[in-house]
């Protein structure tokens, strides 16, 4: 508290002491022991492997534990629930040792019938724990899809020793298997809730889950038989969905809430000045995009793309939409990721260029007809404001002959109908890496195998899906990095992507909240966090 | 009593018929390939034909209402194609937050609408009369959700009066029993939390419970102008009956019926504009639950949504009209 | 002679309206002597409920005020009074029954609740007193299972019934004077003539002093003793009720009583007064019935005549009996 | 107050005036004295005269973005300011005008075109004809309106089209309802009888008597019911329900803009200024039309 | 004076009913009716007026609208100039509707508002296709003449009329298409006295210059008894007397037209006259009492009188009576 010289006059502090609203009379701030989160969206489901969006995963991330995890901050892999493991010479054996005594929140036992249980369901495609609509899209875009699976079986060699058995060497399989997608699931609660599991999780993590109420909170409580010592420190996490980012804010300055998502870039100012707020910055580590639908014409036409590409103002919506808290966009993956080309000079903005390289794809007068251009209906790390973005770069499109008209349904639709890819001809998205690994950009949303589910421009390169294959059976990270460098030209060339921008997300948190290390992924645990 | 009871009740049948046909159609009205528009296009035929038949989409357009109508006279309300969670487990919490949130905002309308209504009556042309008149104008040509944000703007973001969003201080969580915080509250004896509950409920009750009130104020004042006008108020002044006796007592009575009507109807633009307040407000009520269906396109949730809500609607107009049968005994004979 | 009970001197009530003042009583002055039925006749509009109301001080305000004159009743000044002084009076020395038996009535109170009313203010009952009386009252005035009906609605009583029970209500505190205006112009004749014979016994049996508006000749004929006339706010003649229709002075009451159809004699054709009654405003000039008259002079149009005694209680308003006349013009 | 009764009241015949009048005209002057009213159709008019010369009067185009002039406060260049694309909102507002007045006007058109059609069936042949009309009314009316817009909206999709159809749709059992009213306490009206009575057919009458006595309350309701309208477009908009982008609906503009009430208020301030504006006159207009048409319907 | 030779009738009314269903309080019909007419017979002779009279609700408007079916009798004959207009087609009945025409009561809601004098009196004409141009012109222009109208106020509304120039807009109306009768249903009880004799004086005019035949329905017994020849007394739904002006006034025979005339007051203070004053009021047509409507009332109840229903039966010089003081099998009695 206190006084202080900021714009906004004598409240400085929000959320505590100048009024006598909601917050003062909760109990004093010093043992508070309940975070209030602000978020953009609601989670989708809250079974991590059949969703592959931020919102969910970021629960699932505190209700579930993967066999390895990342070291805070990173995307380094540490044990978590195997304490450690043996890799055959080949690469196509691991052999993990679990860790003992660990419960999931319904009591029952952690055990390596559990890991073959919970493998075994998502990559048998006839599983009879795979419910109605559901689709393991992480498994088959991290493991192969069925036909082209990676891993060739898991069983369980003792009540505490899991092996993998693979088909092919894979570089980043440990890297993958850190995911939270990944988590281990209680089988029990999953044979007894059937469909409703995604509704009322049960896993190992620091959090257990207490109540949904949709589009508005998760509450999740803290696991008091946590197997990481001391943790977690918090009682009790709420995550609020407050899809108005600067509602959002108004209920952080307002004190309603303790940490938020997704600070609207216009409001750094606002944020900045107030002395009761912090700042926090998120690694960037993400890339937004303009997908084109690659199935309907025009848009299989590599010219057009590249046409198009021309006719975006990177730096203009930088400017505007980000407040600078952003990098124009060259290639699929971040500048922060081994791998990355820099030698790739990115499509300037340029519509002259762009009208005639409509001209020359036979085009003179402008794409014919009208196209749905999808906007993301919410906000996201790596695009504040989808919609905006969009009506922005509909206009510039306007102009040289190429008439979009946005739809933004609500965003589970969203995902459902760019994976299905009917609807829509040009798509607005971005993506966060969940493990540090190249593949986990190029392959998972570019390559045929992600068809259908993250490849949703439904782009099929035989060349480039040569490449990465190699990549991920290649053990050498240099010759990977190589092998990555050579995908990012074909990408480039081919233009099945406008890239946009690499955003550095910022959050906004309560001065005196603490232990908050935000994650390169966009996931991270809470249970280190505490109020001072 | 009973008899005219019964008639009334009779009366609302062939409406409620007509209420699910439509909630009914709603369905049908979809352009396309409901089951197909519902669940995308890469669904595969399987899931399609087993949403088809969860809906009953697969049977005769007759049977499929009587099935519908059948479910819903033993209180299956369908299932959510989103969570699938029967609704009528689902929809029971929100409908605690919209009935708590149309209440406190038609408390709000009538005892402001009201008493500005008979008092710009007494003071007829005085400059109360016009201010209270000019201000009950602009209230109903106010578009709530810009209210909404107004206040929003004004008492929580400028001067921290009052909480921006929600039900209640998720940090200081109350025991529902009832569901209507209020009343939990209460029954608790929570008083520190009631009146953070009150606290959340004031923005939201104003910016909904505006309309209503400026057309109660405007209508209790013609009204009353109106009776005071009427031979039985002169009858009464020549009794002698001291003026207080004689608005609050033979006026109000007489006025308040159109009033009442007035009020019956109001509360469905309380119910509808509950959709545009509790986005605003982030309110967790039947309003964001029905629009976020809308965007899931999660059909049996919307017409469940809109059937629930027509209900409610038709239910207290009901008990308006019982109401006046009370007030005016005239009403039966008519 | 017997005293006086209410004197009303120079009397003008007027009302604003969008299309001017308009003078709805117009200087009159008239006496209401105890224990006498005093008719005021005239055609619709001419401000015979306006001078009733303004003698109980209920016209409505705005538009309607009294500009000049005093009310006195036992000497006292009504226009003086404060509403507070005024509603001791209401209902309790001067009370009123008004036309419409079907509006009088407060639809959603019951005959007792709105009987009871009045009794507990002015003769301060309790409520099981004030009760009994209403209900004696009811059998008073003639009505058929007092006990009963006292807790009936008004919609459940006939108009005939119902103006029983306004005059039940009129009466209950034993009024001095008894305004009533057109009691029975809503009712059926034979109802009429039951109305009519109850406020003739009110009159003869416990002497109630009456002031009776009607626009119907056959009524005042009926029951008054004294009659009014009047014409576009003013008096034109007033004169005791033989007197009246042996001999009436004034041009309007002559073709008044001659259009008149009549159940006793047979008429060829009746007579009939040329034009309508004029619009009323305050630059009217002249006899307010020149335009209609036949035996118009210039000076009718010109000035307006007094109302001038002409001998054993009758007075009339024309320039035709006038002594003025000649030097006038 | 209302003194335009006065020419009814007893008997007493109303001064002649020198030259015939016809009901027109009286109310044209008995609305004319009244300021509230007047103010109204100043608003209106100001509304309309914007939306027709918005080409000539908008500084810019409603859709040109100028994203380095993004949330500019008002200023001489921008008079209103910008909103986040960097769109001039004087431009926008002006052109805004044009959608609402268009939903507004055209909806109430067509629920008022459809209601009293049905309306008129109700209450002119009665019977069974009447029972299913009633019922239909009934059933639109048991549920909240915006509800049954929305419900609307959700089945044939967002836009401004679908948005203006709903609130026709939803307006249909208003104008139904108050004419089959009209020509119920119409037809006991003994002027109807006489005109059955000289022997005119039933078209005659619903032509030359019925309708011409129904059109002020029809007026009435209808100038109100286009405030209704605009608040309900507005509504949808704001939802996300009605005009998509970058069509300039005033509702719409708030919806996108409610993120940037703290740094640039003007961009909701003003949008939501013109929504009130517009209905405000809408319905000022309409109290006067009704008391200067029909000084009995009040409310 | 015996019953009227044929050939002078121009109108001649048999068994005439009118039935209304009696709204019910409760859920289903009850049954009942309320029995407006019922059984209603009397004839009228070419150039004679006819009064029809009796209190509030007996009855008098509903016979006078059937007549010209404006009002569909539920039963009787009505033979109207040697025809039977019970069975003609809606079409035949609304040409024929050009020979007999009404004049109503209510001098203000029996004009259009909307219409000025020209359009009103034109109607008539366009409607029976008389004439055109200037020839309908002029044939409202002596309308307006006929009835003592400046033919300036053409262009004039009804409201810019008094009530007895509005009168006489509504008799030159029904003049315009040269009918044989008129239905007078109240044309002089809204009207001051004044004004009365004006309008009266107009019609018997009327009557001389053109031949008209009136059925003059009317309360006030005095109006009737100088403006008919023949009169009939109608007491809930019923003729109860019919005879020639001066045998009624002078011989009333029935109970109830003796207490009727012995009611009016007479503008005579001398005429001290034996009052005849009714117990009770007039029931309700929608429970008349069974036998003798009136015998709740009468003063001379017998037996019979409650159990059955006295028929219209002559006693001698054109007097008809239902009553059983008169009638032979109970003569005795008397
Ligand atoms: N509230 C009012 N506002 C304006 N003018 C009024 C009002 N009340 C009465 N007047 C005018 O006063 C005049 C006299 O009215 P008043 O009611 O006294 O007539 P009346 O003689 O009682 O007629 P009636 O026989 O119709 O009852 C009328 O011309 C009328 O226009
Ligand atoms: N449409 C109707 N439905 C039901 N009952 C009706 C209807 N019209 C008239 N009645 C009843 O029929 C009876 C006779 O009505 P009618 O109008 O003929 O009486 P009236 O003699 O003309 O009376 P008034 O002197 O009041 O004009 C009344 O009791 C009335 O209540
Ligand atoms: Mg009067
Ligand atoms: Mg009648």
């Amino acid at each position: 508290g206190g006084s202080s010289n900021n714009a906004s006059g004598g409240s400085d502090n929000a959320g505590a002491s100048d009024q006598p609203s909601s917050s003062a009379s909760a109990p004093s701030e010093s043992t508070q022991d309940t975070l209030i989160l602000g978020r953009g969206g609601d989670s989708v489901s809250l079974d991590g492997s059949i969703v592959t969006d931020g919102e969910s995963l970021k629960i699932v991330h505190q209700v579930f534990d993967s066999l390895l995890e990342y070291k805070e901050g990173t995307t380094e892999v540490e044990p978590a629930l195997a304490e450690k493991w043996e890799i055959s010479a080949d690469g196509l054996t691991y052999t993990f040792t679990l860790r003992q005594g660990v419960k999931f929140h319904d009591g029952t036992d952690f055990n390596a019938d559990a890991v073959v249980f919970n493998f075994n369901r998502w990559s048998d495609p006839n599983s009879e724990y795979k419910f109605e609509g559901d689709s393991f899209d992480y498994y088959d875009s991290m493991f192969g899809p069925d036909g082209a699976r990676v891993i060739k079986n898991v069983t369980a060699k003792d009540d505490h020793t899991v092996v993998f058995t693979l088909n092919q060497p894979q570089a980043p399989f440990l890297q993958n298997l850190a995911m939270t997608c990944f988590g281990i699931a209680s089988p029990a609660a999953i044979k007894e809730k059937k469909e409703n599991f995604k509704n009322e999780p049960v896993g190992t993590g620091p959090f257990v889950f207490k109540e949904w109420k949709r589009n508005d909170s998760i509450t999740l409580e803290k696991n008091p038989n946590y197997w990481k010592e001391g943790l977690p420190k918090l009682n009790k996490v709420i995550v609020r969905s407050i899809p108005d980012n600067s509602a959002r804010f108004n209920a952080l300055q307002n004190g309603e809430i303790d940490l938020m998502e997704d600070v609207n870039p216009d409001d750094l100012t606002l944020l900045e000045a107030n002395t009761s707020l912090q700042k926090i910055e998120r690694p960037p580590f993400n890339v937004a995009y303009i997908g084109f639908n690659t199935k309907k014409k025009p848009f299989d036409d590599p010219k057009v793309r590249v046409a198009l590409n021309y006719a975006v103002n990177k730096q203009g919506l930088i400017d505007a939409f980000f407040a600078g808290q952003a990098k124009p966009a060259v290639n699929p993956m971040p500048p922060t990721l081994w791998g990355y080309n820099d030698q790739i000079q990115d499509y300037t903005y340029d519509l002259d260029k762009a009208k005639q390289l409509l001209s020359d794809a036979g085009y003179p007068d402008g794409l014919p007809g009208e196209y749905t251009f999808y906007a993301m209906p919410v906000s996201r790390p790596y695009m504040p404001d989808g919609k905006k973005v969009a009506e922005a770069i509909q206009a510039d499109f306007a102009k040289i002959g190429v008439k979009v008209n946005i739809e933004s349904p609500e965003w589970a639709t969203y995902l459902d109908d760019t994976k299905a890819g009917e609807k829509d001809d040009l798509y607005m998205l971005g993506w966060t890496g969940d493990n540090g690994d190249p593949d986990n950009f190029i392959y998972t949303l570019l390559d045929k195998d992600a068809i259908p589910g993250n490849n949703r421009g439904f782009y099929v390169n035989e060349n480039l899906h040569n490449i990465l294959v190699e990549a991920q059976k290649e053990i050498d990270q240099n010759k990977r990095s190589d092998l990555y460098k050579q995908a990012q030209t074909i990408i480039h060339d081919d233009a099945p992507w406008i890239p946009l921008v690499y955003t550095t997300p910022i959050l906004a948190a309560k001065a005196n909240l603490k232990g908050f290390i935000p994650n390169p992924t966009g996931t991270e645990y809470y249970s280190s966090v505490y109020f001072e | 009593m009973n008899s005219y009871v019964l008639k009334r009740i009779f009366v609302l049948i062939p409406v409620l018929v007509g209420m699910t046909l439509i909630v009914f159609s709603i369905i049908h009205a979809i352009p396309g390939d409901p089951a197909e528009t519902i669940l995308g296009q890469k669904a595969t035929e399987q899931s399609k034909e087993a949403l088809r038949e969860q809906l009953g989409l697969d049977k005769p357009w007759l049977q499929q209402y009587f099935m519908y109508v059948g479910d819903l006279l033993k209180g299956d309300l369908g299932e959510s194609i989103r969570t699938k969670v029967p609704i009528a487990k689902e929809i029971t919490p929100y409908l605690a937050a919209t009935l708590e949130l149309t209440f406190t905002a038609m408390l709000f309308a009538l005892i402001i609408g009201i008493n500005a209504g008979i008092l710009s009556a007494w003071k007829q042309n005085s400059w109360f009369d016009y201010a209270a008149m000019l201000l009950a104008l602009i209230g109903i040509s106010m578009p709530i959700f810009w209210l909404g944000l107004m206040e929003q703007w004004l008492f929580s973001i400028k001067l921290h009066w009052l909480p921006s969003i929600g039900r209640m201080d998720q940090r200081n969580p109350l025991e529902t029993q009832t569901g209507l915080y209020v009343l939990d509250a209460i029954i608790q004896g929570k008083w520190d939390q009631l009146w953070i509950v009150i606290k959340h409920l004031i923005l939201p009750s104003i910016a909904l419970g505006t309309i209503p009130m400026a057309v109660i104020a405007r209508m209790t004042r013609s009204s009353m102008l109106e009776v005071m006008k009427s031979d039985y108020i002169r009858t009464a002044r020549s009794k002698g009956l001291p003026q207080f006796l004689v608005v609050y007592k033979h006026a109000l009575k007489n006025a308040f019926i159109p009033v009442l009507t007035v009020v019956g109807l109001q509360t469905g633009s309380l119910l509808g504009g509950a959709v545009l307040t509790e986005t605003i407000f982030a309110w967790p009520g039947v309003g964001r639950y029905l629009y976020d269906a809308i965007s899931y396109r999660d059909y049996p949730v919307i017409q469940t949504g809109i059937l629930i809500i027509a209900f409610i609607f038709v239910v207290i107009n009901l008990i308006v009209d019982l109401l006046y049968a009370a007030i005016d005994r005239r009403i039966k004979y008519r | 002679m017997k005293e006086t009970v209410l004197e009303i001197q120079e009397l003008r009530t007027h009302f604003v309206t969008s299309k001017g003042e308009v003078p709805a009583v117009d200087g009159v002055s008239l006496v209401v002597r105890r224990g006498e039925v005093l008719g005021v006749v005239g055609e619709s509009g001419c401000g015979k409920s306006v001078t009733s109301l303004s003698v109980l001080q209920l016209i409505p305000r705005p538009p309607g005020k009294i500009v000049q004159g005093s009310i006195l009743f036992r000497g006292k000044d009504l226009v003086a009074l404060s509403e507070r002084e005024m509603r001791k009076i209401r209902g309790d020395r001067i009370s009123m029954i008004f036309q419409e038996p079907m509006s009088s009535l407060n639809p959603l109170f019951t005959i007792g609740q709105q009987l009871v009313e009045a009794v507990k203010i002015h003769l301060g009952l309790g409520r099981k007193a004030a009760r009994r009386h209403a209900i004696g009252m009811l059998a008073k005035v003639g009505i058929p299972r007092p006990e009963s009906v006292i807790d009936e609605y008004p919609h459940q009583l006939s108009g005939g019934m119902r103006q029983r029970v306004m005059i039940a209500m009129a009466i209950s505190c034993n009024p001095e004077l008894l305004i009533a205006d057109e009691p029975t112009t809503a009712l059926d004749v034979t109802i009429q003539a039951q109305i009519l014979d109850l406020l003739r016994q009110l009159n003869e049996d416990n002497g109630t002093t009456m002031m009776m508006i009607t626009h119907d000749l056959g009524v005042v004929a009926e029951i008054c003793t004294r009659v009014v006339v009047m014409y576009a706010g003013k008096i034109v003649e007033e004169a005791g009720t033989e007197q009246l229709f042996e001999n009436p002075l004034h041009p309007y009451t002559q073709g008044l009583i001659r259009s008149m159809p009549l159940m006793n004699e047979d008429r060829k054709r009746l007579y009939s007064i040329p034009g309508q009654v004029p619009a009323l405003s305050l630059d009217m000039k002249g006899c307010r019935f020149a335009d209609r008259c036949s035996k118009v002079m210039p000076i009718c149009r010109e000035q307006l005549p007094e109302l001038e005694d002409k001998g054993s209680g009758q007075y009339c308003r024309c320039w035709l009996y006038s002594a003025v006349k000649e030097d006038a013009v | 107050m209302a003194d335009a009764a006065v020419t009814t009241t007893g008997g007493t015949p109303p001064a002649i005036p020198s030259r015939a009048e016809g009901p027109a005209r009286e109310t044209w002057q008995s609305f004319r004295r009244n300021k509230l009213a007047m103010l109204g159709l100043v608003i209106i008019g100001l509304f309309i005269l914007l939306a027709i010369f918005a080409p000539l009067i908008a500084p810019y185009d409603f859709k040109e973005q100028q994203l380095m002039d993004r949330l500019k406060a008002p200023s001489g260049k921008h008079w209103l300011g910008t909103d986040d694309l960097g769109r001039d909102l004087f431009s926008r507002v002006i052109y805004g005008a044009r959608i609402s007045l268009w939903v507004g006007f055209s909806s109430v058109v067509g629920s008022i075109i459809l209601g009293t059609f049905l309306g008129i069936l109700a209450g002119f042949y009665g019977k069974w004809l009447d029972m299913l009309i009633s019922r239909f009314f009934d059933i639109l009316l048991a549920f909240p309106s915006m509800l049954l817009a929305i419900a609307i909206v959700a089945v044939l999709g967002p836009s401004l089209q679908n948005a203006l159809i709903a609130i026709a749709i939803v307006g249909i059992p208003v104008y139904g309802r108050l004419i089959r009213a009209k020509v119920l306490s119409l037809i006991n009206e003994e002027f109807i009888t006489a005109a059955r009575s000289i022997g005119m057919k039933n078209g005659g009458i619903l032509w030359h008597h019925i309708l011409p006595n129904s059109l002020s309350p029809i007026i009435v309701q209808g100038t109100l019911g286009i405030a209704t309208a605009i608040i309900e477009a507005a509504a949808l908009g704001f939802l996300g329900l009605g005009a998509q982008p970058p069509a300039p609906e005033w509702g719409k503009m708030l919806a996108d803009s409610r993120q940037f009430i703290q740094i640039a208020p003007w961009t909701v301030i003003f949008p939501g200024v013109s929504i009130m504006l517009t209905v405000l006159g809408f319905n000022l207009m309409g109290d006067g039309l009704r008391d200067a048409l029909d000084p009995k319907m009040k409310n | 004076m015996n019953g009227p030779k044929p050939e002078d009738v121009l109108l001649e009314v048999n068994g005439l009913k009118k039935y209304y269903p009696a709204a019910a309080g409760g859920l289903k019909r009850s049954g009942t009716y309320v029995k407006a007419v019922d059984d209603v017979n009397f004839a009228i002779r070419r150039g004679e007026t006819f009064g029809l009279v009796g209190e509030s609700g007996c009855g008098k408007s509903t016979t006078g609208r059937s007549l010209l079916r404006l009002i569909e009798p539920t039963g009787g004959t009505i033979l109207f100039d040697g025809q039977e207009l019970t069975s003609l087609s809606p079409e035949q009945m609304r040409r024929s509707r050009k020979d007999m025409q009404m004049v109503f009561q209510d001098p203000f809601s029996s004009l259009d508002p909307r219409q000025n004098v020209k359009r009103i009196l034109e109607e008539p004409l366009k409607v029976h296709g008389i004439g055109r141009g200037a020839e309908r012109r002029q044939r409202v222009e002596q309308l307006m003449d006929i009835v003592g109208l400046p033919i300036g106020h053409l262009q004039r509304y009804p409201h810019q009329f008094s009530g007895g120039q509005r009168q006489r807009i509504g008799i030159a109306r029904a003049l315009a298409v040269q009918p044989k009768l008129i239905v007078a249903d109240e044309p002089v009880s809204a009207l001051d006295v004044s004004i009365q004799s004006q309008v009266i004086n107009l019609l018997q005019d009327l009557q001389q210059e053109f031949g008209l035949t009136y059925l003059f329905i009317a309360h006030d017994l005095s109006v009737v008894k100088h403006i008919c020849d023949r009169v009939a007394v109608m007491y809930l739904g019923r003729i109860v007397e019919i005879a020639d002006k001066q045998e009624l006034y002078q011989h009333p025979q029935h109970p109830y037209t003796q207490a009727l005339l012995s009611s009016v007051p007479q503008p005579d203070p001398k005429a001290k006259r034996q009052r005849i004053i009714l117990k009770g009021e007039v029931p309700s047509p929608a429970n008349a009492p069974q036998g003798c409507a009136f015998h709740t009332r009468c003063p001379h109840v017998m037996d019979i009188c409650r159990l059955q229903r006295p028929l219209l039966a002559d006693t001698g010089a054109g007097h008809q009576t239902a009553c059983f003081l008169y009638s032979e099998s109970v003569t005795g009695g008397v």
